[in-house]
């Protein structure tokens, strides 16, 4: 990938989602590390761009930008307010180091492997996406329905479902209203 | 196309100015006295019809809330695969119905299910 | 010109700062936001493999992103279920303090 | 007439498609010099002139929108509306921009200052990332990508959390109460959203916008008709995000205030309500593209605009925004939930498994469209009314939201002391 325009794109963007991802780590307000997280999601989105594929960009955008920020946040506004701190231990120090070993031996592999470099630039990534996910990947599109309707059944179940004991108060007078025509 | 995508990184930017400029020609008219700025205690404070604020204002909500955004993030996931699905779906249309009827059917049962339990009432 | 070891430092720079995230963090909410950031980490470093790396399918490095999209959200949302549940039992998130089955 | 349409036909000069003259200047741009050094002059500058015709477009938009709109709402309330500046009150816009501007803007003292100012510039750019996939014309889109359905619905999810950034960092319960019910709701509806938009893609066979106008064009029909279902969906769902009348809940000013909004005053305020308009102007744009052939409109585009068409669609759609805006009452929350939930949304799915059998009977049996598209359009409409009506009547949808009317002389006997 060579040219002006992707070359500081990429630029512009490996800042952006990794300073993004730093403030999500040393923002105070813990809804301030959520918007960091958002906007973290937001610039990788557009890496996948940079890197030809559409339609992942899309599904990053929608799936990490819409909806697991929407349950972040709704996650912590469940708990109060005095829980909405960062809450550091002392862990930063020998996390940092892990951090640190991790990257660094990633990076290491990443330079003294020989990539069999090829480019391939997809027009466009939806048709043979879904192609792949009718023929080669049949069963783990079925798969991953099961793992979705799991992973609802367990969460409707461990938050509550129908047991919910909010206080009557709470809840207002159009639930009980409803409450009673059933 | 690569080069469409980043049509749209110009618009971020026109779609910062616009809004931009109106707030800067805002700030500006403060500064040369043509709007008022006197701001008092009162105005200051927060607004809730008159009466004093009491409390923290970032309330606890209740689980209801989560509830639904639980099921929005599930059937979400649902529509990023049945998008391929449907644009790769004239070349393998029939074996394509019935992986989509599986799929889909196993989540209507997710659906019936939370709503059996209540899940989707909102309380 | 940006080639695929670039895309390969910032992938591992990134799993590197999700990974301390994860660890210092007490609230269970930022731990998850980590794990998040590990896993987007993962993501940007296949969609790299399947941009530059010679292969006969290199749209696999797409669905293998999918899927993970697909288990990572399945996984925040019943991790966030369970830290909802465990405020409502115990009345704190703070991983330090759920600490019942420690023994 | 042929003749004079044939010769301007992609000349510069030819304003039907306002894309022309653009495409001729960036040609010559990247002419300059050897052919190749100065391709990102041409570049910057198309990325310009794009962007800045869809600011200046939505600008202009929303200043005759709020004219619009005053207008007509207060007409079906039998008022007259804005009509003091200027004839017809049509300086009004203007009147209210300088109005804002030079009131008073209050930052409330316990809020979060940097996302207070935040909030009302970065929720623009949702609204203008919409517009800059929309096709204007055959050639007049900003940036026509391969994905364009599903695009169009993410960036629409970013709003939500934008209007919990304005909530949150007022420090107000009403407005963060407005903002949790406005994000509620709005995930609720985009499910629906999103699989209604998949019975099209699943039709057509495309995701790119242009591409679903030329379906349109190559089969002679707007998929209103074919997508009747998925039309009424579509448009249900989108509506209630844009937090207007009947389904805003997130700024509902009898109940909470103003919502998300409460501590906003001055300019700040301002853009929220301008994006309020823009938004709605986006929906209205989708729609009139995905089920009313865009800026296609039965080969008379070939004589109008393509633009001027896609304006005219755009300006005449809104007017179902106003009206529903103008008629409907504001529903509450539980209800407009249950109506996403268990309404919209096992229709969505109906409308899906539908059209996917369809297209295999289209697809496996070779017939030509010529007979099978009246076929299916006379089938999909009957069925969305059968299933409409059938859904509403056997669920009881039209039975428990109308509380029992007091019957004055039975009730007042039966609850009397014997």
């Amino acid at each position: 990938m060579s040219g002006v325009g992707p070359v500081s794109a990429f630029y512009v963007l490996a800042v952006l989602s990794i300073g993004s991802a730093l403030m999500v780590m040393a923002a105070r307000s813990i809804i301030h590390a959520v918007l960091f997280l958002v906007l973290f999601f937001v610039s990788l989105a557009a890496m996948f761009v940079l890197l030809s594929a559409d339609f992942v960009a899309v599904a990053q955008l929608l799936v990490y930008a819409g909806a697991i920020g929407v349950l972040v946040v709704f996650a912590i506004l469940l708990t109060p307010s005095r829980e909405q701190r960062g809450m550091e231990t002392k862990f930063v120090g020998p996390g940092l180091l892990a951090g640190a070993v991790v990257a660094g031996t990633v990076i290491f592999i990443a330079f003294n492997t020989n990539w069999p470099t090829a480019s391939n630039d997809f027009p466009s990534t939806v048709d043979a996406i879904g192609q792949a996910l009718l023929n080669r990947w049949a069963l783990p599109f079925e798969i991953a329905s099961v793992l979705l309707i799991a992973a609802m059944i367990g969460a409707i179940v461990i938050v509550g479902g129908r047991g919910v004991d909010l206080d009557p108060g709470a809840a207002g007078p159009s639930a009980r209203l409803v409450r009673r025509e059933r | 196309m690569l080069g469409d995508w980043g049509h749209l990184g110009f618009l971020i930017l026109v779609g910062i100015a616009l809004p931009g400029t109106a707030l800067v020609v805002s700030v500006l008219l403060g500064l040369f006295k043509i709007r008022p700025k006197l701001p008092n205690s009162v105005k200051l404070a927060t607004y809730e019809c008159g009466v004093e604020t009491e409390g923290p204002s970032h309330v606890q909500f209740h689980v209801g809330y989560y509830v639904f955004a639980l099921l929005f993030v599930v059937f979400d996931i649902e529509s990023i695969f049945l998008y391929p699905w449907a644009v790769a779906y004239r070349h393998e249309a029939i074996y394509g119905l019935v992986e989509a009827v599986i799929f889909i059917g196993v989540l209507v049962l997710g659906l019936a299910y939370a709503w059996k339990k209540q899940a989707l009432v909102w309380r | 010109m940006v080639s695929l070891e670039h895309f390969l430092v910032v992938g591992a720079v990134l799993f590197g700062i999700g990974l301390w995230i994860a660890l210092s963090k007490r609230n269970a909410v930022l731990i998850l936001m980590g794990i998040e950031i590990m896993l987007n980490a993962v993501n940007l470093t296949l969609v790299a493999f399947s941009r530059f790396v010679k292969s006969d399918t290199p749209i696999a490095g797409h669905v293998f992103v999918i899927f993970i999209i697909t288990v990572a959200a399945a996984e925040a949302s019943v991790a966030l279920a369970m830290v909802v549940s465990v405020y409502r039992n115990r009345g704190t998130i703070d991983v330090d303090q759920i600490d019942l089955l420690r023994f | 007439m042929t003749a004079l349409s044939g010769f301007l036909l992609s000349q510069w000069y030819d304003l039907r498609d306002l894309g022309n003259p653009v495409r001729a200047l960036i040609d010559w741009i990247n002419g300059w010099g050897d052919g190749t050094t100065f391709h990102w002059v041409g570049y910057i500058v198309a990325g310009l002139i794009g962007a800045a015709a869809i600011g200046l477009f939505l600008g202009i938009a929303m200043l005759s929108l709020i004219w619009i709109e005053r207008k007509a709402v207060s007409r079906i309330q039998i008022r007259y509306g804005p009509n003091r500046t200027g004839p017809f009150g049509l300086l009004q816009p203007v009147a209210d921009a300088l109005k804002l501007m030079q009131k008073e803007a209050l930052t409330p003292l316990a809020g979060d200052k940097i996302v207070f100012w935040l909030a009302p510039v970065v929720i623009f750019i949702p609204t203008l990332l919409v517009f800059g996939v929309l096709p204007f014309g055959p050639k007049m889109t900003a940036a026509n990508i391969s994905v364009a359905v599903l695009y169009i619905v993410a960036i629409g999810s970013a709003t939500p959390l934008v209007i919990f950034m304005a909530g949150w960092s007022s420090n107000n319960k009403y407005s963060l109460l407005g903002a949790m019910r406005g994000i509620a709701m709005a995930i609720s509806y985009e499910i629906p959203m999103v699989l209604s938009l998949l019975g099209v893609v699943l039709f057509t066979g495309h995701m790119d916008l242009n591409g679903i106008v030329q379906w349109q064009q190559k089969y002679h029909v707007w998929l209103i008709v074919l997508q009747p279902l998925a039309a009424l969906t579509y448009f249900i769902s989108a509506s209630a995000e844009l937090n207007r009348t009947p389904t805003d809940i997130a700024e509902a000013e009898s109940e909470i205030v103003a919502g998300y909004h409460t501590e906003y005053s001055g300019m700040k305020f301002g853009l929220f309500y301008a994006v309020e308009l823009g938004n709605a102007l986006a929906v209205s744009g989708i729609w009139a593209t995905l089920f009313f052939g865009g800026w296609w409109l039965f080969g008379l585009d070939r004589w109008i605009p393509a633009w001027l068409i896609f304006l005219g669609k755009m300006y005449i759609l809104y007017g179902a925004l106003i009206i529903t805006r103008g008629t409907l009452p504001r529903l509450r929350i539980d209800q407009l939930l249950d109506f996403a939930w268990k309404f919209l949304l096992p229709l969505a799915l109906v409308n899906v498994l539908v059209v996917a059998l369809e297209v295999t009977i289209w697809q496996e049996n070779g017939i030509s469209a010529g007979i099978v598209l009246p076929v299916f359009a006379v089938v999909n409409i009957l069925l969305s009314v059968v299933l409409v009506v059938g859904y509403v009547q056997s669920f009881g949808f039209a039975r428990r939201q109308r509380p029992r009317r007091a019957r004055l002389i039975t009730d007042t006997l039966a609850a009397m002391p014997q």
